[in-house]
């Protein structure tokens, strides 16, 4: 063994003492704590800190499901699969995560809703047009086909359809809420996805001007509302379905001059 | 996700889907610097390939012995120690290459390549698995490099492997073998690889969307339905 | 350091849109025929929509109270009319949001039931502030703010003077310069009441592009102490609370805070007017003075027209519009409301109906900002108009608000002087919103 | 003026990132803030100043004497692992909103090249122990513009309509491009 | 085992083991690193001697200096390594000149980071060469555009700096060799 | 209403947001503004350089609005020729580069200018450095000895040599007594690129803009009083070595440099109190690549490198709100 190699071999493992040495002393004398769990959940998280789930993004959801001041099953986007792997670092069952869908409940598009005298010139974002007594169409309540839910949705599951009314593909939709809030009129909801049954108007105005600006809307006749025993409710000139209370049987759906009431369905073509 | 684990798909994982340079934004600063011609660059992807393998191996071979305080005070010396080699063998078989590609060589110890697949993969995979990440992440590199080197040495000295290959009368680009056309061509190549991504997730959107149209109709429930409805 | 460059009285930025005024400026206040039908909402001014009083059906007559304050900042709605009431309905106000309308069908005059007169130099303060506030009377200086509440501070606040605006920086508008003209008397008394409720003097500030209305005034109130003419140089938006404080006073606002807190009460000519009429002849608010002008319309007058007066009748006494009009506004040129259902009522604190043609107003597509800086300079208040809208185009609400957008008056100075014609003010006016939105609910879950 | 001199050369004219090509992935990855660029880059400079004391040391004093320089890389490379997690132990333990404010960069800074680089290039140019500081000094504070320059560029460029696939890492390369570009107009100043 | 023995015995076993892995393998390949410069030495001073056949390190002096020897063992001139800044950093030059120190017989690059394209051009033969014409006393002078007198050197267009680099590298390197000279240590 | 009033607003009127009027000012009238205000220089370009110098002009001029068309098409957005942006920046860079440039070079320039420097950005109002030099920074580098051969004007009565009156001051140490004087740098007899030499056409360009409130008239003070400030230092401490203030301010591109491109407006500060930190600092940079820097003209640099800052400067010269001083 010639000393050159000695050296070399004492120096750099001299090094790795001193270094660990101090690292060792470190870590005993400057550790501070933090629950393990977060990173872990962290991990299972999807990680598009969208914001769904009501936390300051994915790691900050991280942080209180940690401790359990957020439901294991919190995270809409990451569904059943992310609700349990969270459970199972929790060490608990997942609650059934029910799958909810954005409804858009107005159907008055380009064709339906009567324009009013002037043409709007501005930004064509549903909020701006809001401002000015809501940009074309007449109707204070209806979809103003701007598309801020399309340009909110992160998940490209929102989609402009040609009739100037936003649509949501379900297969892309994670439920995560965000056209819900970018709706300046609220007329998108989230609904479990099973539910089928809707009024797709949302205008309080009197019968007759809700059928002056639009063709399509809920006219607050109330004859739905008659028939149904408490599964419609009026409110101020406007079709409410109470779900607890609905059979569907009872809905007089021929009797809705203007179809405002109506059921999605899924048809094979 | 059985098809995941094999080998060939580690492999296969670092040319394209997880590029170190395209997709991971790993390893920038040698291949901006070292790409001013196809051999550096090919010279460049291969000690990082070889630094990569072994140390990949090794540090999957050792993780279970090293605390966790020194994980990467440990990674990072057996990274440093094959670097050396390499510099070390280089200087002594091609001095001409190492001249070349300089300070470049040490600079391997630290490309995020490296310490990334020790931590991401490494240290939590078997000794087989990490070797071929560690060959697909350097296969991925050393082609982004020789990718990236080719358009520099053509625009920017009319050459290609060192032979000229554009006649005389078209002046080459000096701009693109100094830094700032470095930035630049990663910079296109880098939008033409998004875009490339982006227009593959559009088609699939576009799929959803027109399987969805197909099958969605607003009606009435279909025991009470008097009329046809729009679609 | 530079302020004793700036022309004395004046603020820094503004702009000098063409004033348009001759347009209107010399003719004399008409009045308008009854129309058939009046719309009269129920909300006319700041804060709450009034309590309906009568009902569809109900016979009412001119000045009867048909609606009365719901809170503090409210104001009672008085008939204009003699007529019935045919219809309640919500509908469109002029800023084009759903509100309670009354309609009423117009029968013919006869005696109008006012209130008692006052003899205001005998009157004492109470007795003239409760009048102001029973005759409804709010601020005509657009934003429509119920005048008592300006008048009454809240203990603390020491007022040392009363500003009228009779700047009428508008462009186009002359309804303040011709009461000014032909309402002196009026005009006077009526601050001599304001300033007996508050106990100040008063300065009259007024833009020296109305050389009559100085001479006019200066002639009446002689060698008056009380009263002054304070003359300022024509700039947009002169007439902003803020910036006609700062001329006269040299108080700045801060933001945030009102000009009671600099202790200044400020009321507009129309506003001093309608009060001497409420004091003096017992007359509730319940006719508009309204400059019918612009380039677009047939015979641009001053007219007077009961409250609840639809545009469309306005719009054929005054000739109709010319084929080039695209335009019709209420309000002014830079601050109005854009109208689109011409049935829509002029309400009390509207002061003029423009209408516009394509070479006045200038639509033009809007382009991305160019940072040419333009707003920055223009900016009354100096705020960032291009960074506001574009935070808010964005919809990055906190970066709006540290960036002050609240402070924001809307005076448009920006949206005038943009060479990439950018809606600042609209996508202002939407980060104000949305962040108003924010701030509340941040107080609910507080 | 030698010092000032050494420090305007790593910090204008020979700026590590602009012209060396180190420390690029802290550059791209953390220039979207200006807040949390200017940490980085505080942070950064000053472990590049410890570093540069601390292998000027191991070097001169350790592996010369001993004719070892082919375990510079190794050694170096232990010293800068080590201090950068002692660094941020440290921080993490005395001050929580500093470690907020710094600490979670400072991982990241064992892969900076720009340290492992600044301890070559001082090997290699013979630097003595005050030089070397201010290398490091400058060093870190070109490391510290360019981010900052970067950052203030990218905050502007979010309200800008880029080109979908050139948004993020893309546009920041090109335009540190057009920023290398623009500071060869430096070149021979020193 | 607790962890900081673990941690103490990893760190030091890994480094220890590098450190003697690097000092085996650079055992080995040290002969060959010299060699290798070595022959970019020798290399360099026969391009500034074509007609050189031995060269010889000069000892006692300061400076790095070879005399260069024709194949009968006559000395036929010197060659210096000289280096300066230049418009980048460092450039790195090997000079041959004549016994006499009145003719340089050759210069080459061994080293620069000029401008590519630009500044590089200084390793170009025709640049170089015209050192060869040149007067080098009492100093070398660069040139724009027309050389006039026989001090002058054409500087390269577009490279300034690197050129008038390069001459006042050599300059100091003909000070050097003469102040040498007068003093009889060569 | 009467019907016929109705039918007739009806689809004709318009809703927007407030103001209902506007300035005449439109950022189109703008751009065609610059480029007429671009006509002196290029014609005195012309009527020293050769009519040769069209053709340079021209093909840089092709190259932009070739180029941006061509992105406007591919992203599939409107096609923006007749806003003059484009042609403002062919029209700048073919006045900033040699006289007798191969015109390939200014092509390429052009493209280069409106894709990288203006487009890759989103386009007009979203670009960071000033495109015009963007794409003259490019040539210089990738076509450095091109950009650095000077033809001496057709025209000049002493034509002194074929270098610029700046390279003959940086490396043959002809300072302001022995070159070139200061009158024949004023009218632009002298060397340079195609549009900057003539300084009284550039200042004619210069009083139409500021008089069409198109220039910022802080930009061009600014510089121009940062300039004679650092300059005017160094000269007074060593007149031989250093030339004089007024030398420095004919020189090569600072004219050109202050009117057309330090004030685009996309790239120069938004507030006042910005312009002039921007101005005096280009002054600085140029004043010190001028005099100890390795190249003989600095403007270009300097104004891309302060380019580079104005968002931070933006950020940190934001007006006080109107009533939160203290």
């Amino acid at each position: 063994m010639d000393t050159q190699f000695l050296i070399a071999l004492a120096t750099m493992g001299g090094l790795g003492f001193i270094f660990a040495g101090a690292l060792a002393i470190a870590d005993k004398k400057l550790r501070v704590e933090e629950n393990p769990l977060i990173g872990d959940i962290n991990d299972v998280l999807p990680g598009a800190n969208c914001g769904g789930c009501g936390y300051a993004g994915c790691y900050d959801f991280a942080c209180h499901a940690a401790d359990k001041s957020a439901p294991s099953n919190g995270c809409p986007v990451g569904g059943t699969e992310t609700a349990l792997s969270i459970a199972r670092l929790l060490g608990e069952e997942a609650g059934e995560v029910v799958r909810f869908l954005p409804r858009v409940l107005c159907r008055g598009g380009n064709v339906e809703a009567v324009k009013k005298y002037s043409t709007y010139h501005g930004p064509v974002t549903c909020s701006a047009m809001d401002l000015l007594s809501g940009g074309d169409k007449l109707c204070f309540y209806g979809c103003l086909s701007g598309g801020d839910c399309v340009t909110a949705c992160p998940f490209g599951a929102m989609v402009m359809g040609e009739n100037g009314l936003p649509e949501v593909i379900e297969s892309l939709c994670t439920g995560c809420g965000k056209c819900v809030k970018a709706c300046p009129r609220n007329i998108i909801e989230m609904h479990p996805a099973n539910r089928k049954v809707f009024v797709f108007c949302k205008s309080h105005d009197d019968p007759k001007t809700s059928k002056s600006v639009c063709s399509v809307s809920c006219m607050g006749c109330s004859i739905c509302a008659r028939k149904s025993d408490g599964g419609v409710v009026m409110d101020n000139n406007l079709a409410i379905i109470d779900y607890d209370k609905l059979e569907l049987e009872k809905i007089p759906f021929e009797k809705c001059t203007t179809k405002a009431i109506r059921v999605i369905e899924m048809v094979e073509k | 996700m059985s098809k995941s684990n094999s080998p060939l798909n580690d492999f296969m994982n670092g040319i394209w889907k997880q590029n170190p340079i395209f997709k991971q934004v790993l390893g920038t600063c040698p291949t901006l610097a070292v790409t001013v011609s196809i051999v550096n660059g090919v010279a460049m992807g291969l000690a990082t390939t070889f630094v990569l393998l072994f140390s990949s191996l090794i540090i999957s071979m050792i993780k279970k012995l090293i605390p966790n305080q020194v994980r990467i005070a440990a990674y990072i010396v057996v990274i440093a120690t094959f670097v050396t080699i390499v510099d070390i063998v280089m200087k002594a078989q091609f001095p001409d290459l190492s001249k070349a590609l300089g300070p470049f060589i040490p600079l391997i110890v630290v490309n995020c390549i490296i310490l990334g697949r020790a931590e991401a993969f490494a240290s939590k995979n078997t000794v087989v698995r990490s070797g071929f990440d560690a060959l697909g992440m350097g296969a991925g590199f050393t082609l982004a490099l020789i990718v990236i080197g080719s358009i520099r040495e053509i625009l920017g000295s009319n050459k290609l492997f060192g032979f000229v290959v554009l006649p005389d009368t078209v002046e080459p680009m000096l701009i693109f073998i100094l830094p700032a056309g470095a930035f630049l061509t990663l910079g296109i190549l880098f939008g033409i690889a998004n875009n490339y991504e982006q227009k593959k997730k559009d088609k699939e959107i576009q799929k959803a969307i027109t399987a969805e149209r197909s099958t969605k109709l607003v009606t009435a429930p279909a025991s009470v339905q008097t009329e046809t409805e729009e679609a | 350091m530079f302020k004793s460059l700036v022309h004395p009285g004046s603020f820094k930025g503004g702009v000098h849109p063409a004033e348009a005024k001759e347009l209107s400026m010399d003719s004399p206040f008409e009045r308008m025929p009854n129309p058939k039908m009046i719309y009269l909402p129920l909300s006319q001014h700041a804060g709450k929509e009034s309590k309906l009083l009568v009902a569809k059906g109900s016979l009412v007559k001119k000045g009867e109270l048909l609606a009365e304050p719901d809170g503090f900042i409210s104001a009672p709605i008085h008939s204009p009319v003699n007529g019935a009431v045919t219809k309640i309905s919500k509908t469109a106000n002029l800023s084009g949001v759903p509100k309670t309308v009354i309609e009423i069908s117009v029968s013919e005059e006869s005696e109008p039931s006012y209130l008692e007169a006052i003899d205001f130099k005998t009157a004492n303060k109470t007795e003239l502030l409760d009048r102001i506030k029973e005759a409804g009377i709010v601020g005509m200086g657009g934003a429509a703010f119920p005048a008592f509440v300006k008048l009454s501070p809240p203990p603390g606040k020491k007022i040392d003077k009363l500003i009228i605006n009779a700047a009428e920086c508008e462009p186009y508008l002359t309804r303040d310069y011709r009461l000014m003209l032909e309402y002196t008397d009026e005009l006077i008394s009526g601050i001599e009441i304001l300033m007996k409720i508050i106990g100040v003097d008063c300065v009259i500030g007024i833009e020296d592009n109305k050389p009559k209305a100085v001479e006019i005034l200066k002639n009446k109130l002689g060698n008056r102490t009380d009263i002054t003419v304070r003359v300022l140089p024509v700039k947009y938006p002169q007439g902003a609370e803020k910036m006609l404080i700062y001329a006269v006073t040299g108080k700045k606002v801060p933001p945030g805070k009102l000009p009671m807190d600099v202790g200044v009460v400020m009321q507009n000519v129309g506003t001093a007017i309608s009060v001497f009429r409420a004091v003096a002849l017992g007359e509730p608010q319940i006719e508009a003075y309204v400059s019918v002008t612009g380039g677009g319309i047939t015979k641009p007058r001053n007219i007077i027209v009961p409250v609840g007066t639809p545009v469309s009748e306005i719009l054929d006494f005054c000739g109709g519009l010319k084929p080039d009009a695209i335009k019709v506004v209420a309000g002014g040129p830079m601050m109005g409301n854009n109208l689109y259902d011409y049935n829509a009522p002029v309400m009390k604190a509207t002061s003029g109906l423009l209408i516009l043609t394509e070479a006045e107003s200038q639509p033009g597509e809007s382009i991305p900002c160019l940072r040419c800086g333009k707003c920055i300079e223009v900016c009354p208040v100096n705020l960032m108009p291009t960074r506001l809208s574009q935070y808010s185009k964005l919809q990055r609400f906190e970066d709006a608000e540290a960036s002050g957008i609240l402070v924001c008056m809307e005076c448009g100075c920006c949206a005038y002087e943009c060479p990439a014609n950018i809606p600042l003010v609209q996508w202002i006016k939407l980060g104000k919103k949305e962040v108003m939105k924010i701030k509340q609910q941040e107080r609910k879950s507080a | 003026m030698e010092l000032l001199l050494i420090f305007l050369s790593a910090a204008i004219v020979n700026n590590f990132v602009l012209s060396y090509f180190l420390g690029i992935c802290p550059f791209i990855g953390v220039s979207n803030k200006l807040t949390s660029a200017f940490s980085m880059g505080v942070a950064t400079t000053f472990v590049l100043v410890l570093t540069a004391v601390v292998t000027w040391m191991i070097n001169n004093l350790i592996l010369l004497p001993a004719g070892l320089d082919y375990l510079q890389y190794v050694s170096f490379i232990l010293v800068i692992a080590s201090l950068v997690q002692f660094v941020e132990m440290f921080i993490k333990k005395t001050s929580q909103p500093l470690y907020r404010a710094l600490g979670i960069y400072l991982p990241l800074i064992t892969t900076n090249c720009a340290i492992l680089g600044l301890a070559l290039f001082m090997a290699l140019r013979d630097y003595s122990m005050m030089e070397s500081i201010f290398f490091g000094l400058g060093a870190g504070t070109g490391f510290t513009l360019a981010l900052v320059i970067m950052a203030g560029i990218r905050e502007e460029l979010e309200l800008a309509d880029i080109p979908k696939p050139f948004r993020g890492v893309p546009i920041t390369l090109i335009t540190a491009g057009l920023l290398a570009m623009a500071f060869m107009g430096f070149s021979g100043l020193i | 085992m607790n962890n900081v023995t673990k941690m103490l015995v990893t760190l030091v076993v890994i480094g220890a083991i590098s450190g003697g892995l690097l000092a085996k393998i650079f055992e080995w390949a040290d002969p060959q690193i010299k060699a290798n410069a070595q022959r970019e030495t020798e290399r360099a001073i026969f391009v500034v001697h074509p007609e050189g056949k031995k060269q010889e390190k000069l000892t006692g002096i300061p400076d790095e200096l070879y005399k260069v020897m024709d194949d009968k063992g006559n000395l036929i001139g010197y060659a210096m390594p000289v280096k300066g800044n230049g418009f980048q950093g460092v450039i790195k030059m090997m000079m041959g000149v004549s016994p006499d120190l009145k003719k340089i017989t050759g210069l080459t690059v061994l080293d620069q980071v000029e401008t590519p394209g630009l500044g590089s051009e200084i390793t170009k033969e025709s640049f170089t060469d015209q050192f060869k014409k040149v007067d080098p006393t009492p100093a070398i002078v660069g040139k724009k555009g027309a050389t006039e007198t026989a001090n002058d050197i054409l500087t390269i267009t577009g490279a300034t700096i690197s050129s008038k680099a390069v001459v006042k590298i050599m300059n100091l390197g003909l000070d050097e060799l003469r102040k040498l000279k007068k003093e009889g240590k060569i | 209403m009467d019907a016929a009033t109705a039918v007739e607003l009806k689809n004709k009127t318009i809703l927007t947001s407030t103001p209902h009027v506007h300035s005449k000012l439109s950022a189109q009238k703008a751009m065609w503004l610059v480029v007429i205000s671009l006509l002196p220089p290029l014609v005195m370009g012309v009527i020293y350089f050769g009519l040769y110098q069209l053709v340079v002009v021209l093909a840089a001029l092709a190259g932009a609005v070739m180029t941006e068309s061509a992105i406007k098409y591919i992203r599939k957005q409107k096609i923006t020729i007749l806003d003059g942006s484009a042609i403002i920046t062919g029209l700048l860079l073919g006045l900033i580069v040699p006289p007798g440039l191969n015109p390939v070079f200014a092509f390429i320039g052009s493209v280069v200018a409106i894709g990288f420097g203006k487009e890759v950005f989103g386009g007009l109002g979203y670009n960071i450095f000033n495109p015009a030099l963007v794409g003259r920074a490019f040539l210089q580098a990738a076509y450095p000895v091109a950009m650095t051969t000077w033809s001496a004007p057709a025209m000049a009565v002493d034509t002194v040599t074929k270098a610029t009156p700046l390279s003959l001051f940086k490396f043959e140490a002809i300072a302001s007594k022995g070159g070139v004087d200061a009158m024949s740098l004023f009218l632009g007899n002298v060397g340079g690129s195609i549009g900057e030499t003539s300084s009284i056409a550039i200042l004619v360009g210069m009083v139409f803009l500021i008089a069409m409130k198109v220039l910022n008239w802080r930009v061009p003070l600014a510089m121009i009083v940062g300039l004679l400030l650092f300059s005017g230092i160094f000269w007074l401490i060593d007149p031989t070595k250093f030339a004089s203030p007024i030398h420095h301010l004919f020189m090569g591109g600072f004219m050109f440099g202050a009117v057309y491109m330090a004030s685009d407006w996309v790239t120069s500060p938004v507030t006042n109190k910005g312009i002039w930190i921007y101005g005096m600092a280009i002054s600085l940079i140029v004043v010190m690549i001028r005099l100890f820097g390795g190249l003989p003209e600095g403007v270009m640099y300097a104004i891309l490198i302060m380019n580079g800052f104005v968002p931070l400067i933006n950020r940190y010269t934001k007006p006080v709100i109107f009533g939160a001083e203290k």
